[in-house]
């Protein structure tokens, strides 16, 4: 058995994770409080870090359009004074704004890209099944056509196509979470209580 | 068949956890098959000789290190058995520390740090450092991740460029990976390189092989447990390999019982 | 224009055309009829057995921040809060809103208030509504194990994007005994919210769901905007991969442009 | 003013952002700034993390009552919080209570729950993976083949398993991960049109 103090913090932390197997408990309520708190206090420090190292530092070496964000960021504080409250959607719209434009981007990589990549010629089965089940999949996906024979049919297919992927997905990601499993089995068994050689 | 429908679902928590705990304790030896590339890897290996120096680059973070981990051990323990020295390297921070724990293994096991392997560190710059690292060895790494000065070091006598290594060994969860060393190594420097990656690369690694742009390729942990039955030295990643093939099982029979649940409560149902 | 950027220019200015006629058709009282959805339909029943029950409501928006390429699901997720904070002040059911990314708290802080302000009941707003656990992934889910676990919600909506804790959350919901429904366009955690919900809103349904529930012209006008969409998609991949057939590599090489 | 000047800044950054994606070569200035518009997002982002820690600090101090008999999981909570912001911001990232509280106590916490997830799979494919109808059953045929063929003991019952495994990955999980991306774009580009164009402004304060 290991007698370093910080592999015993870790195993405990461990155990009150686990402890929630058998039921839900205040350890593990605890734990998971303490979790919460190191977590956020961890964000904290990167935001902090965020702000010196991209904002504050770059700023006085003289890149000095950094004060508009700097104050776009205070500006959000403004949110717990009430006669200017508003002024705190101000950064909140810069963000929407930018997040809306930065996602829209998938236009080029899921949509024209997928695309492309189906435009494959019809020489094997596979490439059939490929060309159709994405086809008939997003068949499934039409909101607002009206209820006719081929887009049922088609969606039905669709939907089986996408039941099929979805076990296919299930079945493949079972494997990367034993490893996990593993990888802590070795900790608790092989580094904390020496059991595995 | 009643105590089906009422399981208690910490049953198969303690199920899961029994089946995938016990082959690490006491290995099954499930057969599997060694892939082509892994045989590749351990001839090219196998035909060093005591004395020859390798380098290993550890080029992996922790997110993805249980998929990989296992390979590079592997790889060390079979040089360390077949007394090749071994210089370790790092073109991702957090390799180093991994680099540290296998010496540390073999130290306590009477290995000489300086004579049988030293840990150079972690240089930043990914492409363009292997670039320079291959160019010049000491030019990038003045001193060791100890501290000591090269020149101090026995084992780094006579080596300047990375020509001097007879392989080079890499082990990758993604950038960089062989796609970057077959670049600036084995594309310049003619050096035979194997390279060890994570399950996900391994399909898009294996042109390379083909192409003879690579001597040998293992993927992910069951390129780890091919490696170790080869080379005839059974560890972590057989163990893992049967703690997989367990927890398989283990869930298709849960599948199973589900639906033999679910039937019986129809069945009832329709009674009624 | 760099290899590829044409094309998309090209296919964006389609979509956007097609969304707005849709959108003005609409307004003009066109409204669209949507095929039914069985998650979003079962969002009032599952609000409706929490008031029954008398335990909270449960809702996450997901992890993406509204700074980066996620952010539409995060958006449409925070639709979708809309509308399960109007029925929670309507029924006067406690809600539990799980953030995990900073800058989303102020906007579903804002969105709840809202919905309670709408539904006449703004004194009945409390802080515990919103609530931000944490920026790391698991911290989230443990702290959202446990809201789930120790006020015994009796539904949870899970929408916007999500990693591994997906299953973390979905299952964590069926322990309890909750109504669980889920939607995310994630490919990867489809699959578990499938196995594990209820009800689960795949890919673009969760888009839908903002328009699906607030029932606004402008929201229902896009949709259908949407679909006009996806035909053009399978068009062009059907038209593509015949040609392919034929050695025709031309509408390849035009969407390479 | 208090809902067009928000309006602007929004519809603003999105178009400059928007340009210097499809005008990369064509309007440098729009790429530039589109660049520049990121990263002052993260800036402005690493603000809001004030405000997340706010929240916490108001939900658990209310609860810092002996009234509440479980008052010590919210001391705890802020505790370890200001112990991380300490160990963080003053004591440096090389310290030892730093390296202590992140990789003993944050970094096994994550783990221990990321394993959990192999447990919770386990209960889902009981409860959950019944032959309830047609879509049901393929769903779960096809999961049970997969998880066959990812195994040394599928390939020890039939060599077809793995063959079939990465047929169900390559053709149809392909093409039904293609048609959601395809489907989920232009549900994208639909929510952000309405963000841009402030036909949705919820998070502006009402409709």
């Amino acid at each position: 058995m290991s007698w370093e103090f910080a592999t015993w913090l870790a195993a405990i932390a461990t155990l009150a994770i686990y402890s929630f197997l058998y039921s839900p408990n205040k350890i593990f309520t605890f734990f998971e409080h303490v979790y919460v708190g190191v977590g956020a206090g961890y964000g904290i420090v990167f935001g902090y870090n965020a702000i010196v190292r991209q904002g504050w530092e770059p700023m006085l070496k003289g890149k000095w359009i950094l004060i508009i964000p700097m104050i776009l960021g205070l500006l959000l504080f403004t949110r717990f004074i009430k006669s200017i409250s508003w002024v705190s959607r101000l950064p909140l719209a810069f963000l929407v704004g930018l997040g809306a434009a930065l996602s829209m981007k998938a236009i080029e990589s899921d949509f024209l890209v997928q695309i492309r990549a189906t435009m494959i010629p019809w020489s094997s089965l596979n490439n059939i099944l490929l060309v159709l089940g994405t086809v008939t999949a997003l068949t499934y996906f039409f909101f607002t056509f009206p209820d006719s024979k081929v887009v049922r049919s088609g969606a039905l297919a669709g939907r089986w196509f996408l039941m099929a992927a979805f076990g296919a997905a299930f079945g493949n990601a079972v494997m990367g979470r034993i490893s996990l499993l593993i990888g802590e089995l070795q900790f608790l068994f092989k580094d904390w209580i020496h059991l595995i050689h | 068949m009643d105590f089906l429908m009422r399981l208690d679902r910490r049953w198969l928590y303690l199920i899961v956890f029994a089946v995938v705990l016990w082959p690490l304790v006491l290995p099954l030896g499930i057969p599997f098959r060694v892939s082509p590339g892994t045989m590749e890897a351990y001839k090219v290996l196998d035909a060093l000789k005591p004395g020859d120096t390798v380098l290993m680059s550890i080029d992996y973070s922790v997110g993805g290190s249980p998929d990989i981990d296992p390979q590079a051990q592997a790889v060390f323990r079979y040089l360390m058995k077949k007394n090749v020295k071994v210089v370790m390297v790092a073109f991702v921070d957090q390799g180093v520390q991994f680099a540290e724990k296998m010496i540390r293994e073999q130290e306590k096991l009477g290995k000489k740090y300086g004579e049988d392997f030293v840990n150079l560190g972690f240089v930043a710059g990914v492409e363009v450092a292997i670039s320079a690292f291959a160019e010049n060895v000491p030019k990038v790494f003045p001193k060791d991740n100890r501290g000591n000065s090269i020149d101090s070091l026995p084992i780094m006598k006579g080596i300047t460029s990375v020509k001097d290594f007879k392989l080079v060994t890499e082990f990758a969860t993604g950038i960089p990976g062989p796609a970057e060393w077959i670049r600036q190594v084995g594309t310049k420097y003619k050096v035979p390189i194997v390279s060890g990656v994570v399950t996900v690369m391994y399909p898009q690694s294996l042109p390379y092989v083909q192409s003879k742009q690579l001597a040998g390729l293992m993927g992910g942990l069951r390129g780890a447990a091919e490696f170790e039955k080869v080379s005839n030295t059974r560890g972590m990643a057989t163990a893992a390999m049967d703690a997989q093939s367990m927890g398989h099982l283990a869930i298709i029979l849960f599948i199973i019982l589900g639906n033999i649940a679910y039937q019986m409560e129809k069945r009832r149902q329709v009674k009624k | 224009m760099a290899p590829g950027k044409l094309s998309s220019l090209i296919l964006f200015l389609i979509v956007v055309i097609a969304l707005l006629y849709q959108m003005n058709r609409a307004k003009g009282g066109k409204l669209p009829k949507l095929r039914r959805i069985a998650g979003l339909d079962a969002m009032e029943e599952g609000i409706g057995r929490a008031t029954e029950l008398g335990r909270p409501v449960f809702f996450t928006p997901g992890r993406a921040e509204i700074n980066t390429a996620g952010a539409a699901q995060t958006f449409a997720a925070l639709e979708i809060l809309s509308y399960v904070g109007e029925l929670t002040a309507k029924y006067n059911v406690e809600l539990r809103t799980a953030i995990a990314a900073a800058n989303v708290l102020p906007l579903a802080e804002e969105i709840v208030k809202q919905s309670y302000l709408k539904m006449g009941h703004p004194d009945k707003y409390k802080p515990e509504f919103v609530q931000f656990l944490s920026t790391d992934q698991f911290a989230y889910a443990a702290g959202s194990l446990n809201i789930m676990n120790r006020e015994k919600v009796a539904t949870a909506v899970m929408m916007g994007e999500f990693q591994a804790e997906s299953m973390l959350l979905a299952e964590g919901a069926a322990q309890v005994g909750a109504i669980s429904i889920a939607g995310t366009s994630r490919t990867f955690q489809i699959p578990f919210f499938i196995a594990a919900c209820d009800y689960t809103l795949i890919g673009e349904e969760l888009f839908a769901g903002g328009a699906y529930l607030s029932k606004n012209p402008d929201k229902l006008g896009t949709v259908a905007g949407q679909d006009i969409g996806k035909v053009l998609a399978s068009l062009l991949i059907l038209a593509g991969s015949l040609l392919a057939t034929a050695n025709v590599k031309v509408l390849v090489d035009l969407l390479k442009k | 003013m208090r809902r067009e000047l928000p309006m602007l800044v929004a519809g603003l950054s999105g178009l400059i952002v928007l340009l210097g994606f499809f005008f990369e070569n064509l309007l440098p200035w729009a790429f530039n700034w589109s660049k520049e518009l990121t990263a002052w997002g993260t800036i402005v982002s690493a603000f809001a993390m004030g405000l997340a820690a706010a929240n916490l600090i108001l939900i658990h101090g209310k609860r810092l009552t002996f009234k509440n008999p479980n008052w010590y999981n919210s001391a705890a909570l802020l505790l370890s919080m200001a112990l991380m912001v300490y160990a963080g911001i003053f004591a440096g990232q090389k310290s030892y209570l730093w390296k202590l509280l992140f990789d003993n106590l944050m970094a096994p916490l994550g783990n221990a729950m990321f394993s959990l997830l192999i447990f919770f799979i386990a209960s889902a494919s009981f409860r959950a993976f019944r032959a309830r109808n047609v879509e049901a059953t393929i769903l779960l045929i096809a999961g049970v083949l997969v998880l066959l063929g990812r195994a040394p003991v599928g390939e020890m019952i039939s060599s077809y398993f793995p063959v079939g495994a990465d047929w169900l990955m390559n053709v149809p999980n392909v093409a039904g991960n293609r048609a959601i991306l395809i489907g989920a774009a232009v549900g994208t580009v639909a929510t952000g049109l309405r963000l841009l164009l402030g036909i949705d402004r919820s998070y502006l304060g009402g409709e």
